[in-house]
């Protein structure tokens, strides 16, 4: 086996496809933040993938170095609302929050 | 070959705690196991030669955004009752997940693509080309976000509203009751 | 600085972090044989007393495993905004020296990053005045007179 | 490494070797060594430490272990514990607790190897050495809040959320007071670094210009915070909170702890040496004879230094902590980058 | 708990955490923790850092000694007065000394009282150092304990030349003292030695922990115990003088021959934050060090001739039947002792006003809504003594 | 253990021979003997002992008037850091030593059992002063006081004193040293209790 | 003010009260009716002339067995006997309990004394908690040691013993206990003589005797 | 902003001025007494564990009485004339070092020595046992004592301490154990009379005068 992009993107859809199962099966909202964060590195592995074996510049880098950055910043606000939602309903539970929101 | 041995243990590294962090009723562990899945992903950055983007991976993801998922876990989930998962959860999801991976995967091998593989130089000083150069928007407008994000989070988890004229008693002069 | 040495598909750059793979299985390695060394030299006399949780002499009360409040600590969540700044700043810096005298660059490369840190300076400086940056001691200080923001949640969720 | 592979080539019994043969074996003596001078630092700084303390507090310390000076104390303290029981308690959680010491180890063992030790000498000569050590320490982070939370004690709990607060918000001075010198340097990489100080003590960056000198006394408080030690051991605050994230291990686990503390200790003062204080050159041009020997010597008054901060000041609050990262020490290290950044310009070094 | 109405205003009855729902966590602090000066137990309940209500816990040191003072006789009881505040023996054997002669109404010779205050003070010297280290190693700074029992340890062997303890000296009896001045040399020592803590070491102290920027910023505005509730709670000695308080037992009421001296009673002024903070409370100690070097001057310098002794030493007790209370000033505060005598050899009823056991209750009070760190200071600026809390 | 031919070994006093009856000449060699052999050149089984008794932490578990005296051992005038047993401890699993330095009150007594209980093996502990050993002076009207330690613990070292002197807490400290080593010596009733009973003219 | 004009007020508030003025002991004091007790401390803390803001002390008191007439009769009290093992006794006790309170005015500088005194079975006296917040710990203190009841006091537990600690020790009647929850009370019988009258000693364990060769 | 710069400025300072201290420290020479091959010289009037001199004690039993803790156990048999002390013993599992009992012995038997370090294994061995029955007993009666020659005329003034012991060694000369060896018994009691100067190592004395 000589490691090539296929290998790499393959290694990427599996955790995209784990990141979007845990999305959808979770309820605590972490627990969905989580899967957020698993497709996001799915994706990141793409970014460089590509940039590596198809391109060979590193704006692919540049891309995935904005997409952590903004992983980040999303899970500094998510965090946030998930904090302001167990203040207000007092639960991390995405679906009982929903609930209690109606 | 050893190359190829490296990408098989990183794979693992990174796929199997993300199977746990995906099933692991305990978010806690989820979240300890998200650390080797997100440990594993720099691996792979740093095989295929983004150093930097496995460093900051490293520096961001686990020394930053982990910390407060931990965090953030510890002060909302007690694990005393397990999550109660049930079928009718994992099923269509799972159903999902694995229509999506097919078709990815799919696409992965249905298309010849046109690899090189080149010769790996360091990619921090590129980088930094990069971005003081084609993109200095984004990276302004990344600040601007980084902004919007900070006050946002701020307002979130604000306590109270802290307003002037709220200036509570000290401990003095509240034990009027006791005082003789 | 790189290597040459010829790693399969992994070359030159990845060589140093092979050696840091290389030092992940080490130190696995090694923390093994301190453990394994202690475990066939320690003695074992497990007792459920001596298993139970120390809390200074008392029974604890209570499991630890409650909902913490971290609050307090939150404060860490503004680091992520600087944890990224500074992923910014690294590159910047490396290549300032070098794009700096290159003709029309110069002036680009100091302000961009003025500017970029003069935006993260304003979030800094925007949660230092509203207080967010002196969390305990206000709140410790004003305990009695902040009112609920909510009633608490009738029906107790189970942990999800 | 190079200097390695090359010697092991050498060697009898190397010289057949394959290349990836040689680069893993040479990896793999890399690692040992850095790992047992890890140890090493634990067993040495340990015994500084108690010596230091006790001649600071007017007392002997250790005296009677060994021959002179109780000099094989910490080799009998590491004995010791080798021999302790390993309590794991019924209430904690059995997985996380076992592993979190080996992650604070590990941690602390990956940062060591972009460590400069000599003209050429690094473990990993990573492009971005500096960068890439900030990076991998901070997973100890990581495994202390894993201690603290998987013991199930109320005590490792508030040391384990103390821990991870303080050390993640120290990481930001942490890392922005070493910009200024990578400014000047253009580069990350450990050996760079060093090389570009080359001239003697005035060509060291801490005297480079007054930024970088206050650059270099933010650093020093920070690397305090970040390996938790007094004045900022909030994490252990033995006072308050018992021993800290580390109050329910016993034995090996325990000593784990303790010597990633220590190897952190060292590790960041090598780091000072490394970014501000010249690493291996001698103050004095032209007397670099022993690169590595310099070195560590200059780690090791690092080390003291922090020492005798420890046993002279007392421990500061937990906000206080707090106050001092965000109020005055992010604000004067972004300060000393753009300060040092316009230097350079004026200066010329820029161009 | 219901005291929690009268003392904590009510709110540590909220169960209800403003902003993020946490659990308060129930925690022990004690009795074997670093922080509570022996075997107190602090029961808190805290909310992250801060804490929702303490509930001290004490008897885990009782050791019955009013019963036992019921059944030994009045000189066999002074060996366990020294046990009372074991930092201060002397100034526990004082009070009860006072409150027995109180009863017997005997003249004390001069001799004695001088040489009682000489040993009290240097006790309260003593015990004082030891606040100033313990209170110190509660705010992390190791050295400061380390010195300051360096200079207690002087003053140990001052007292063992007097008394021939180490700690517990066992050396007042009623109607005088055991011994007399041990030898020539010993008045000049003690003069030494006060001198060179008055110029060298308080100056080591001060500037090692006192001035110490983060010690000011720990203890300053923490903790305040203001006028009301220090008088509420009938606190006494540095924690009442922090407070802003001038009152001293041996200024104010008087007793022995301390309306002879001159000296200062140093009081809490804010300088650093509020009056009646943690750092109030240790710099009163600290001046109060001052204020004894003062008094064991002028005590040694008049020292007067004459016997020391108004009772033989081998003579029984017997006290008149009656009741007396007495109080000093230790060093701790306000020591206390209610005698009622049946004309016997023993006590019919002994009670102990110790110090610290007003002194702490007030922890129930402010301790809530400081932080855990804060409660620590608190704890640690009151001074306490488990061995006269739970006598 | 390897010391100077000039200083004593760490589990003999030279002074105190004369005032013991310790079993003086062959204990006495053994004792010197093996303390002057190089500890690497012995037994793992010796080594791991000298580790042992080199490096006793006490868990800070101070309870009254002796507390003070241990923490004054602990201070600089006695320096109890010098046996390299200066590295208190505050939680007990990382202690190997309990100085039981104070009055054991009935309510104590159960939290004392549970800390020793948590504490990991090997672990010792020593009374240290009157209350501890026995309940000293409360032992006839002390409703609430442990009369002895020894009851609710193993107790491998007693300190006389009340309190005992900082000199005599290190000297116990000695003996457990010894105790590790495996040579415990018998030391009773000091000679000149003996002795002059001895002086006594006339036999009945 | 004098010790009798403060009773003077004090009885004047009182009336009934006030039951008996004790000006020739060594420390004059009044004795209050039980009931009356709260009430007076409350007039003595408010009245501006008296302004008693200390509670300097609060004793509870066990009067079995004292002798008014100071011949030193009292009772002797049950301990430990040398083999550790408690003493007992056919008593039984039947005095009166009292309470002791202690005041001091910051302002005015003077002290005061006032006792009460209740039947053994009554055991119960109002709080003064309410009056000085430091008399809640001194009043537990009492319903711990002597088992006297304080009406009214928020917070009626123990203090320094047990919860589940049986019987008040400060009672003169008090039976020492050989054993609570496990713990032993008792001491050991090591007072006892080593040497056997008639048999020789052995030499093993008697101190003082011969030296057994130490174990290895 | 004014404020906080003095605030890091006086942080800054204060710590560089503790940070004096302590280094100024470094350089002194330590105060600790190295125990076991130094040893404290003891003033007069310490109270190290009581002795009993067998020869002078008639068994008054007021040392037992005085005893606040009831450690001193005597046993008698006989009467009158014929009464003999069987049992002398000092039980330090409860004495506490008060010197209550010394203060009204008559015959000045019992003192306090100098000797204070003995940690012991067991128990039982601290209850010290002054005589043995089984060699002989000892006379209390006065007649019978002065028949026996046992009669020593009381004291005027307190005894001194006994001390059958060498505690009294300067530090300075730290003692090879082949020196000490045949260190005297009862009668080498150098400087323990010696007033209080010396109640300090010589060597740490300087530090602080």
């Amino acid at each position: 086996m000589n490691v090539g992009l296929p290998h790499y993107l393959t290694v990427g859809a599996i955790l995209f496809a784990l990141g979007l199962f845990a999305v959808m099966s979770r309820r605590n909202a972490i627990g969905i933040l989580m899967g957020v964060e698993l497709m996001l590195n799915a994706s990141n592995i793409n970014f460089v993938a590509f940039s590596r074996y198809v391109e060979n510049a590193v704006d692919g880098q540049v891309m995935a170095a904005f997409v952590i950055v903004l992983a980040a910043a999303e899970a500094a606000v998510a965090l946030a609302i998930v904090l302001a939602m167990y203040r207000n309903y007092g639960t991390a539970n995405a679906d009982i929050a929903q609930r209690l929101k109606r | 070959m050893t190359g190829d041995l490296i990408f098989i243990l990183l794979a693992l590294l990174t796929l199997v705690p993300a199977v746990w962090v995906v099933l692991s009723r305990n978010l806690v562990h989820a979240g300890f196991a998200l650390l080797f899945t997100l440990l594993g992903a720099a691996g792979l950055y740093a095989s295929m030669a983004a150093d930097f983007l496995a460093v900051t991976q490293l520096m961001v993801y686990i020394g930053g955004v982990l910390v407060l998922v931990l965090f953030t876990v510890m002060m909302t989930h007690v694990p005393r009752g397990r999550e109660n998962h049930g079928l009718d959860r994992y099923v269509p999801a799972a159903v999902f997940a694995l229509l999506v991976f097919g078709v990815l995967y799919k696409t992965i091998t249905a298309v010849h693509w046109h690899a090189v593989t080149p010769e790996a130089e360091p990619t921090i000083a590129r980088i930094g080309t990069k971005v003081m150069t084609d993109y200095i928007f984004p990276f302004e407008y990344v600040s601007l976000v980084l902004l919007a994000a900070m006050i946002g989070a701020a307002l979130l988890t604000r306590e109270y509203r802290p307003t002037d004229t709220e200036d509570a008693p000290s401990d003095a002069g509240e034990d009027a009751e006791v005082a003789s | 600085m790189s290597m040459t040495i010829p790693l399969g598909t992994v070359t030159g750059l990845q060589a140093n972090y092979a050696t840091v793979f290389v030092f992940i299985l080490v130190g696995f390695v090694f923390a093994g044989i301190a453990l394994g060394a202690a475990k066939l030299l320690r003695p074992s006399n497990p007792s459920p007393a001596k298993a139970t949780t120390y809390e200074c002499g008392e029974m604890p009360i209570g499991s630890s495993w409650v909902r913490f409040n971290v609050r307090f600590y939150l404060v860490a969540l503004f680091f992520i905004i600087f944890d990224v700044e500074v992923i910014f700043l690294y590159p910047w810096a490396v290549v300032f020296k070098h794009l700096f005298p290159v003709p029309g660059m110069g002036p680009i490369v100091f302000w961009e990053m003025i500017i970029f840190l003069a935006i993260l300076t304003l979030g800094l400086a925007y949660v230092w005045v509203k207080g967010d940056l002196a969390w305990v001691k206000k709140l410790a200080q004003h305990p009695a007179s902040t009112t609920p923001a909510v009633a608490p949640a009738e029906e107790e969720v189970p942990a999800s | 490494m190079e200097i390695l592979t090359s010697w092991l080539q050498g060697l009898p019994g190397f010289g057949g070797m394959s290349d990836q043969g040689l680069f893993i074996t040479g990896a793999v003596i890399m690692a040992t060594l850095m790992f047992t001078v890890m140890a090493l630092c634990a067993i040495v700084f340990t015994w500084m430490e108690r010596k230091v303390a006790g001649f600071i507090q007017s007392r002997y310390g250790p005296m009677r272990t060994g021959r002179w000076h109780g000099w094989a104390q910490a080799i009998a303290d590491m004995l010791k514990i080798l021999g302790k029981e390993d309590i794991i308690p019924a209430e904690a959680d059995k997985g996380l607790f076992v592993f979190a010491p080996l992650l604070v180890l590990l941690g602390s063992l990956l940062a060591w190897a972009a460590v400069p030790w000599a003209p050429g000498f690094t473990a990993a000569d990573l492009d971005l050495g500096l960068f890439y050590i900030f990076a991998a320490s901070s997973m100890v982070v990581i495994g202390i809040l894993m201690a603290g939370w998987s013991s199930n004690n109320k005590w490792a709990l508030y040391g384990a959320a103390r821990g991870a607060a303080q050390m993640v918000s120290y990481e930001i001075p942490l890392a922005l007071a070493t910009i200024p010198v990578i400014l000047h340097t253009g580069s990350l990489n450990t050996q760079d670094i060093v090389i570009a100080q080359q001239g003697g003590i005035w060509h060291w960056f801490v005297l480079r210009d007054p930024f970088l000198f206050v650059a270099f006394w933010m650093y020093f408080i920070a690397s305090i915070a970040e390996t938790n030690r007094g004045p900022f051991d909030m994490p252990e605050t033995e006072s308050e909170l018992v021993a800290g994230y580390h109050t329910e291990y016993t034995g090996m686990r325990f000593a784990f702890f303790f010597l990633a503390e220590y190897a952190n200790l060292f590790l960041v003062s090598l780091i000072a040496v490394m970014v501000f204080l010249g690493g291996w050159w001698s103050p004095i041009p032209g007397l670099d004879f022993a690169p590595a020997l310099t070195f560590v010597i200059k780690g090791v008054l690092m080390v003291f230094l922090n020492m005798w901060v420890r046993w002279t000041l007392p421990r500061v609050r937990v906000d206080q902590l707090m106050y001092l990262c965000w109020k005055v020490m992010i604000p004067v290290t972004l300060l000393c980058i753009v300060g040092s950044g316009i230097l350079m310009i004026t200066s010329g070094a820029a161009g | 708990m219901a005291t929690g109405k009268i003392m904590n205003n009510g709110w540590a009855d909220q169960d209800h955490v403003p902003g993020i729902k946490s659990e308060l966590l129930e925690l022990n602090m004690g009795p074997q923790h670093p922080a509570t000066h022996g075997v107190l137990r602090l029961l808190l309940k805290t909310d992250g850092e801060i804490v929702y209500q303490v509930t001290p816990v004490l008897g885990y040191l009782h050791r019955c000694a009013e019963k036992i003072a019921e059944g030994v006789n009045y000189k066999q009881w002074v060996v366990y007065t020294d046990r009372f505040d074991y930092l201060a023996p002397m100034c526990c054997n004082h009070a009860y000394v006072t409150a027995v002669e109180k009863l017997m109404d005997v003249e004390v010779p001069e001799r004695a009282e001088h040489l009682r205050v000489v040993t009290a003070e240097l006790s309260r010297i003593a015990s004082h150092l030891i606040a100033l280290a313990t209170f110190g190693l509660d705010m992390g700074a190791w050295t400061p304990l380390l010195y300051c029992f360096r200079e207690r340890e002087e003053i140990l062997n001052l007292l063992e030349r007097m008394a021939g303890g180490r700690m517990l000296y066992n050396y007042m009896i009623p109607g005088g003292v055991r011994y007399d001045v041990p030898d020539d040399s010993w008045v000049g020592d003690v003069l030494d030695f006060i001198t060179m803590l008055e110029r060298k070491k308080l100056k080591d102290y001060n500037d090692l922990l006192s001035y110490n920027k983060i010690f000011i910023e720990r203890t300053a505005d923490v903790g305040v115990i203001d006028e009301a509730t220090a008088k509420a709670y009938a606190c006494t000695g540095p924690v009442l003088r922090g407070s802003g308080v001038k009152f001293d037992c041996r200024r104010d009421d008087p007793y022995s021959v301390y309306h002879k001296f001159d000296f200062e009673i140093p009081v809490g002024t804010g300088e650093m934050g509020t009056v009646g903070d943690c750092w109030d409370r240790y710099m009163v100690r600290v001046r109060e060090i001052e204020q004894s070097c003062r008094i064991i001057r002028q005590a040694l310098d008049t020292l007067p001739d004459g016997s020391y002794q108004a009772i033989p030493l081998n003579k029984i007790v017997k006290v008149p039947a009656g009741a007396a209370y007495s109080r000093t000033e230790s060093a701790k505060g306000e020591i206390g002792h209610y005698i009622i005598s049946d004309g016997g050899q023993t006590a019919f009823r002994n009670k102990v006003r110790s110090p610290s056991f007003c002194n702490l209750q007030v922890v129930e009070k402010v301790g809530v809504g400081q932080m855990v760190s804060d409660l620590v200071a608190l704890v640690g600026s009151l001074d306490i003594v488990l061995g006269e809390i739970d006598r | 253990m390897s010391r100077d031919a000039k200083t004593p070994p760490a589990g003999y006093d030279v002074q105190r021979e004369h005032m013991l009856d310790f079993k003086v000449d062959e204990q006495l060699a053994k004792v010197v003997e093996s303390d002057a052999k190089n500890f690497i050149l012995t037994t793992v089984d010796e080594v791991f002992n000298w580790a042992k008794l080199s490096s006793i932490w006490p868990v800070t578990f101070g309870l009254a008037c002796c507390a003070i005296e241990m923490m004054a051992t602990s201070a600089t005038r006695y320096d109890i850091d010098r046996f390299g047993a200066g590295a208190f401890r505050a939680t007990p699993r990382q202690a190997d030593l309990m100085i039981v330095s104070g009055t054991v009150t009935g309510k104590m007594a159960t939290r004392l059992k549970r800390i020793y209980d948590q504490m990991p093996e090997p672990k010792w502990v020593i009374a240290m002063g009157s209350c501890a050993i026995g309940g000293g002076p409360y032992f006839k009207y002390g409703y609430h006081v442990v009369k002895g330690v020894d009851q609710m613990v193993p107790v491998d070292v007693y300190v006389p004193g009340c309190p005992p002197r900082p000199e005599v807490l290190l000297e116990g400290l000695m003996r457990l040293q010894d105790k590790i080593r495996g040579r415990k010596g018998r030391f009773v009733t000091p000679k000149w209790v003996t002795d002059y009973a001895k002086k006594i003219p006339y036999r009945k | 003010m004098e010790q009798n004009a403060i009773y003077e007020l004090l009885a004047g508030h009182l009336g009934e009260g006030a039951l008996a003025w004790h000006e020739d002991a060594v420390e004059p004091w009044a004795e209050i009716a039980p009931e009356r007790i709260a009430d007076a401390c409350l007039f003595l803390r408010d009245d501006e002339r008296l302004d008693f803001n200390q509670l300097m002390c609060l004793s509870g008191i066990d009067w079995d067995g004292y002798d008014e007439n100071g011949k030193g009769k009292s009772v002797a009290i049950l301990g430990y006997t040398d083999e550790g093992q408690p003493e007992t006794t056919d008593r039984t006790a039947d005095g009166d309990l009292g309470v002791a309170y202690h005041l001091y005015s910051h302002a005015q500088r003077h002290k005061f004394t006032l006792r009460v005194r209740v039947a053994r079975e009554v055991a119960e006296v109002p709080t003064v908690s309410h009056v000085w917040p430091t008399a809640a710990w001194h009043e537990r203190e009492a319903w711990d040691l002597v088992g006297i009841r304080f009406a009214g006091h928020p917070d009626l537990r123990r203090m320094l013993l047990d919860e589940a600690w049986e019987g008040h020790p400060l009672r003169k009647d008090y039976v020492m206990p050989a054993m609570w929850e496990g713990v032993p009370m008792e001491g050991r019988p090591l007072a006892k003589n080593p040497f056997p009258a008639t048999e020789p000693a052995t030499g093993d364990d008697g101190p003082g005797g011969p030296t057994p060769p130490a174990e290895a | 902003m004014v404020q906080s710069f003095q605030d890091i400025y006086a942080a800054v300072h204060s710590a560089l001025v503790g940070m004096g201290v302590t280094i100024k420290h470094i350089w002194k020479r330590p105060v600790t007494l190295q125990y076991p091959d130094e040893r404290q010289v003891m003033p007069p009037r310490f109270r190290g564990f009581v002795h009993n001199d067998m020869t002078k004690c008639d068994s008054c039993g007021i040392c037992a009485k005085l005893c606040p803790v009831d450690c001193i156990y005597i046993e008698t048999e006989g009467k009158g004339k014929d009464r003999w002390m069987t049992r002398y013993a000092i039980d330090y599992n409860k004495c506490i070092w008060c010197s209550l009992c010394t203060e009204n012995c008559h015959t000045g038997s019992i003192t306090m020595s100098h000797d204070y370090d003995h940690s012991v294994y067991d128990r039982q061995s601290l209850v010290y046992e002054f005589m043995d029955p089984r060699e002989q007993k000892i006379p209390c009666h006065r007649a019978t004592r002065v028949e026996l020659g046992w009669w020593v005329e009381p004291k005027e003034e307190k005894a001194k301490p006994a001390k059958p012991k060498a505690e009294a060694k300067p530090e300075t000369e730290a003692k090879p154990e082949t020196e000490a060896k045949p260190g005297a018994g009862s009668d080498a009691k150098p400087g323990a009379d010696k007033p209080a100067a010396g109640d300090r190592p010589a060597g740490d004395k300087g530090e602080d005068k």
